[in-house]
């Protein structure tokens, strides 16, 4: 309890007082860093001397809010701090002193979403969180990134509405709000309105996760702002629905539900990044594909299968974010792939961009390839394993086709003071992968680096090089359509895809 | 209890209500009605807190700032060349037969009017920058690049002339800047030369610069007359054809030019458009 | 079939055409109205779900009158806030696009977003 | 297009009520068939423990205001970033020539505002201050102050009230409250009962009353100030 008010107050008293003394805004985001590192490190030694834990705020007993410190907490708030020191020592005060307070504020409501353990706590942090992350999106005004704002807001205002209806019904028939209290009440009852209301509230989640039917606003919204707000958007604030649905199925068996959507996911997003031809375009659709993945994880319903989906959530939160880092500092975010050769990429972009794509392609001693093994490992369903096999393989082929020409084909060019922190930035990813050694322990991470497992997960990106070999020429002419984007069909998506969840959970 | 049943029913019509609106201010007006009512039903059933709110910030902030915003956007922006007698501005007032005509289409679809005159060159940047809602002052098809457009029917008649020196006709001929030669038969493309204005035009011809030149009726009248100096002697006048002079509205609104069809169609009809242009174009 | 069925029912029907009127009207006033609509249905819903026919207003230490359960009224107090919050937000949003583009008509809007998007890239 | 006589209507139109009302089915499908939790409920629990704090008598209040005082919280940050986003926005070039539309001049509005205004401040005021003990509560209060300032924009002129309510000196206090809540809700987790029930001299309910009152008064009028200075303009 400690930890999450240290962390949260540290980053509102942050925000605050850099929007109120805008001269020492770059000191006082600093400092409210600080404040939640050392509420992070409580967290932490708190959780490794009692295990995972559910307090309420405020001793009330039953009636206060609850809390919960587990490791999908640890690992989305640890992800939090660290992407919160890279982009701050990216921008390092060249933004006006109201960015910096949007940024405090959008970091309280992520760390404050990690320890939430109570369904109205999640939806006010929640639409904090967008309401805040609206405002960055349109922050410089440009007419295009307004509307993509706009879209953003009112999509995400009615997924929120429909998470209130459902909350209705679950509360009605639970009588609580506290998710341990839920799953008490709720031990044996099988109810149609207990399953539409918990169908309700995963379609509003999903909104918020990135998942491909709900989130159609997610490609505009992400490639159209600001290189360290779609760094975080995408890195961070996807993965609040995320969590959310992590809660949520702590009391409810939503594993068929899950499996079937972290399929649809992962496939789609990895479908509209090929075919898409602005890096962050395409880096935003990838961030749709990689949902999918952390989907199958909580989809596995297994203690194990959510600390795979959460070590993923994390590490993806770090390469998601190096990846925008790298190609917003080169200023290419939004040219087309095929016309960047005459362009010139600094060498601390090019080292960004290899690192984040061969983790994001799971290539062995980088961190996605032990997270995405570890779920491969406890994914029950054979369907579901080789949904995971495509979802890999549209990786592959994706990412060669942003990094390859940015890598190889432009020239390199020095690199100023900013782009250290995308180098060091780097380097952290890199280094990332020690965690999954210290959190899963040398048995495990043995059996991970079995020789069953390499020649799998080293396959795919070969064949997926050979494939982009062979059909560059005309998988350039393709080009995504922008229909399904537009404010009104991603409305009606969201509405099929409710329809979609509501069969699934009657179905099975 | 059955109140609030009652109440509920109100709420599902005022619901409905709001979506059927065409002005905005009444739909806004709607949805203020269907907060306080939604309001009262909090009341009565027990939970005076969210009346309170809901009625402070749902009845009164939300309906302040939709009316605060809401522009009194009844303005129908008319952008037009000066040509009297169509329209045109004497001693600061306007007049013209396209006026009354604006005028009483305006009062119809319950819109202020307001006319705005501006040079020809920038009669289609200014519709292309969605800034004017209507072109006037004796405008005809083809009388401006097309591709921007959409044509209403036409009021009155006139026809397109070409004056030109005889013997001499078809060597360098003049047309007016937007003009698209393609739609003047008998005028080919090249050795055009574009003018800003039928005045410098005239001039033109009249000191041998050009050999010929092509005009409609309505123009011609009034700019002789302006300008004071008669066609030099020996010019012939061949009409090329009819022409329907009319308005021209901006390519995506068809609403609008409906409106306006129907509203030209139906003075036609009863009679009040030749009164109207006889009191003008004796 | 008590009334307070009946009074939820007509909410989320409420909830319905405000819904439809999101999505098809063109205006993006009207969008914004019926998303207004929409979120106000929705608090209705939530605190009709729980209520039972005869509740009294919680205030006041008399005990052994039915009270109407303050649970769902605070927490929609909330969210009458946040919806404001929303509105405030997507008007500011919606005047800064006027001023650009001069139209409400969405898909105009959406053709001219697309088109500026390119035009500034390439 | 699918046309009906007079009427075509687009496919999609017809796709999108059909998914709308078999949502609205299903939705009130689970509202007749669902049952009612008999099973502990927090909510009764609140009636019964919230009337034992010192003169509390509005259980809601007890609710928003005590144990649950962090989604309060969160709630006042709301209603900062929608006020901030507003603020950021102000520099926005207002196209508006003064003299062409002006606020309404009737000589009812103006004469009526002087004797008006201080009514609607004491009601708001008021409910700010009785949120514990009858309905209404700080944010009703500071909204209907808000409104209230713009009755005098209405009467005075807008230039004259933005003068005379500062928001950007106010902007400072409607800070400092935010640390005040955020104060509370750090001693309100550690200490509850020493602060909500013998906390000698002020009563931290009165502290939380005024200080959402307050915030919320401020935003409001920043955000009626910003649409009365931008209006006509959608």
């Amino acid at each position: 309890m400690i930890a999450l008010l240290l962390g949260v107050g540290a980053y509102l008293s942050g925000g605050i007082l850099s929007l109120l003394f805008t001269r020492h805004r770059y000191r006082f985001s600093l400092l409210s860093w600080v404040g939640a590192l050392t509420g992070i490190s409580l967290a932490v030694s708190g959780f490794l001397d009692s295990g995972s834990v559910v307090r309420t705020l405020g001793r009330w007993g039953i009636l206060g809010i609850e809390i919960k410190i587990d490791e999908t907490t640890l690992l989305f708030a640890g992800l939090v701090v660290i992407l919160n020191f890279f982009t701050l020592i990216y921008i390092r005060g060249s933004k006006k002193g109201s960015f910096y307070c949007l940024y405090n504020f959008l970091l309280a409501s992520t760390f404050s979403i990690a320890f939430s353990h109570d369904l109205f706590n999640l939806y006010v942090t929640i639409e904090f969180m967008s309401l805040v992350s609206i405002l960055l999106i349109g922050y410089e005004r440009k007419a295009y990134q307004i509307y993509a704002g706009a879209k953003y807001l009112i999509i995400s205002s009615l997924a929120m509405s429909l998470y209130l209806i459902g909350l209705g019904f679950v509360y009605r028939v639970g009588g609580n709000l506290g998710i341990r209290e839920l799953a008490r009440s709720l031990e044996g009852i099988e109810e149609f309105s207990l399953s539409l209301g918990l169908g309700l509230m995963v379609a509003g989640l999903a909104v918020k996760g990135g998942i491909f039917l709900f989130s159609m606003w997610l490609p505009d919204a992400h490639s159209y702002s600001a290189t360290v707000v779609s760094a975080l958007l995408s890195g961070m604030a996807v993965k609040s629905g995320l969590i959310g649905i992590i809660r949520l199925s702590e009391f409810v068996d939503l594993c068929q539900l899950l499996l079937v959507l972290g399929a649809l996911t992962g496939i789609a997003g990895g479908v509209f990044a090929l075919v898409s031809h602005r890096p962050k375009k395409i880096l935003a659709h990838s961030t749709i594909s990689q949902v999918g993945y952390i989907l199958l994880g909580i989809g596995t319903g297994t203690p194990a299968g959510i600390l795979a989906a959460s070590l993923h959530l994390f590490f993806h939160g770090l390469f998601k974010a190096l990846l925008f880092l790298s190609v917003g500092a080169a200023g290419i975010g939004g040219n087309d792939i095929e016309g960047v050769k005459e362009l010139s990429v600094p060498w601390t972009s090019k080292v960004g961009l290899l690192v984040g794509s061969v983790s994001i392609m799971a290539i062995p001693p980088f961190n996605k390839y032990f997270s995405k093994t570890l779920l491969a490992e406890h994914v029950n369903q054979e369907w579901a394993w080789f949904s995971m096999l495509v979802i890999g393989l549209g990786t592959a082929l994706y990412t060669l086709k942003l990094s390859w020409p940015l890598i190889v084909e432009t020239r390199t060019n020095g690199a100023d003071g900013r782009d250290i922190a995308v180098a060091a930035f780097a380097l952290a990813v890199g280094l990332s992968s020690f965690l999954a050694w210290v959190i899963l322990g040398n048995a495990e991470m043995a059996k991970l680096l079995s020789w069953h497992h390499l020649y799998v997960y080293l396959a795919i990106p070969i064949v997926g090089g050979l494939v982009l070999l062979g059909f560059r020429k005309n998988l350039n002419r393709l080009t995504a359509p922008y229909f399904p984007f537009s404010l009104e069909n991603s409305l009606v998506s969201l509405f099929t895809g409710f329809l979609v969840i509501e069969l699934v959970l009657i179905v099975f | 209890m059955t109140m609030i049943i009652l109440f509920s029913v109100l709420l599902l019509c005022l619901s409905v209500a709001v979506l059927l609106q065409d002005r905005l201010l009444n739909a806004v007006i709607l949805l203020g009605v269907f907060s306080l009512v939604s309001s009262v039903v909090y009341f009565l059933i027990g939970a005076p807190d969210v009346a309170v709110t809901e009625g402070a910030i749902g009845v009164a902030f939300v309906t302040f700032i939709y009316v605060l915003a809401l522009s009194d956007q009844g303005k129908l922006h008319v952008i037009a060349e000066e040509v009297p007698p169509f329209l045109f501005q004497e001693k600061g007032e306007l007049q013209g037969a396209e006026l009354e005509l604006l005028k009483g289409f305006a009062d119809e679809i319950n819109l202020e009017l307001e006319v705005e005159f501006v040079g020809h060159r920038d009669l289609t940047s200014l519709i292309g920058g969605r800034r004017a809602d209507l072109i006037a002052g004796a405008y005809f098809p083809g009388f401006l690049a097309q591709e921007e457009l959409s044509n209403s029917n036409g009021y009155n008649q006139g026809q397109l002339a070409k004056i030109h020196r005889p013997a001499r006709e078809g060597e360098k001929m003049g047309i007016l800047a937007e003009t698209d030669p393609s739609s003047i038969d008998g005028v080919r493309e090249e050795g055009l030369t574009r003018f800003g204005s039928l005045n410098d035009m005239i001039k033109a011809y009249n000191d041998e610069r050009i050999s010929g030149f092509v005009s409609d009726s309505g123009r011609m009248s009034t700019a002789l007359f302006r300008i004071n100096t008669p066609l030099r002697e020996e010019s012939e006048i061949d009409t090329l054809g009819e022409i329907e002079y009319g308005f021209a509205v901006s390519a995506g609104e068809e609403d609008l030019l409906e409106e306006l069809d129907d509203y030209l169609d139906e003075l036609a009809r009863s009679g009040e458009l030749d009164e109207l242009l006889s009191g003008y174009f004796r | 079939m008590s009334a307070n069925l009946i009074v939820s029912a007509i909410s989320i029907v409420i909830v319905c055409v405000g819904v439809i009127g999101l999505i098809l009207k063109r205006n993006l006033l009207l969008k914004l109205l019926s998303l207004n609509i929409v979120n106000t249905a929705t608090i209705l819903f939530f605190v009709l779900i729980v209520y039972k026919p005869g509740d009294r207003a919680p205030i006041g230490p008399v005990t052994g009158v039915q009270f109407a359960d303050p649970l769902p009224q605070a927490l929609v107090l909330t969210s009458i806030v946040i919806n404001f919050g929303v509105l405030a937000l997507s008007l500011l949003f919606t005047m800064v696009l006027v001023k650009r583009y001069h139209t409400l008509d969405l898909r105009k809007i959406e053709g001219f977003v697309k088109r500026e998007f390119e035009e500034e890239k390439s | 297009m699918i046309s009906m006589g007079r009427y075509s209507v687009s496919l999609k139109a017809v796709y999108v009520v059909l998914v709308i009302a078999l949502f609205g089915g299903l939705t009130i499908g689970a509202i007749v068939t669902g049952g009612r939790a008999e099973v502990s409920r927090v909510g009764s629990l609140y009636l019964e423990k919230g009337f034992e704090f010192p003169n509390i008598e509005n259980a809601v209040f007890g609710v928003y205001g005590m144990y649950r005082f962090y989604d309060t919280l969160f709630e006042l940050l709301i209603f900062a970033t929608a006020v901030l986003g507003i603020t950021i926005f102000s520099d926005l070039e207002s196209s508006l020539d003064s003299e062409k539309s002006g606020l309404v001049e009737s000589h009812v509005v103006s004469a009526s505002a002087s004797f008006l205004y201080p009514a609607i401040a004491v009601f708001g005021i008021y409910l700010a201050f009785s949120a514990h003990q009858g309905p209404g509560g700080g944010f009703a209060g500071g909204v209907i102050g808000g409104t209230g300032i713009l009755l005098l924009a209405l009467a005075r002129g807008a230039e004259e009230t933005g003068r005379k309510f500062r928001e950007d000196s106010m902007k400072r206090v409607e800070y400092l409250v935010l640390f005040i809540a955020l104060l509370i809700v750090v001693l309100g987790a550690f200490y509850p009962d020493t602060i909500y029930r013998n906390l000698p001299g002020i009563s931290v309910i009165t502290v939380v009353n005024i200080s959402i009152g307050l915030k919320v008064f401020i935003g409001t009028w920043a955000i009626l100030h910003f649409f009365v200075k931008h209006r006509g303009e959608v």
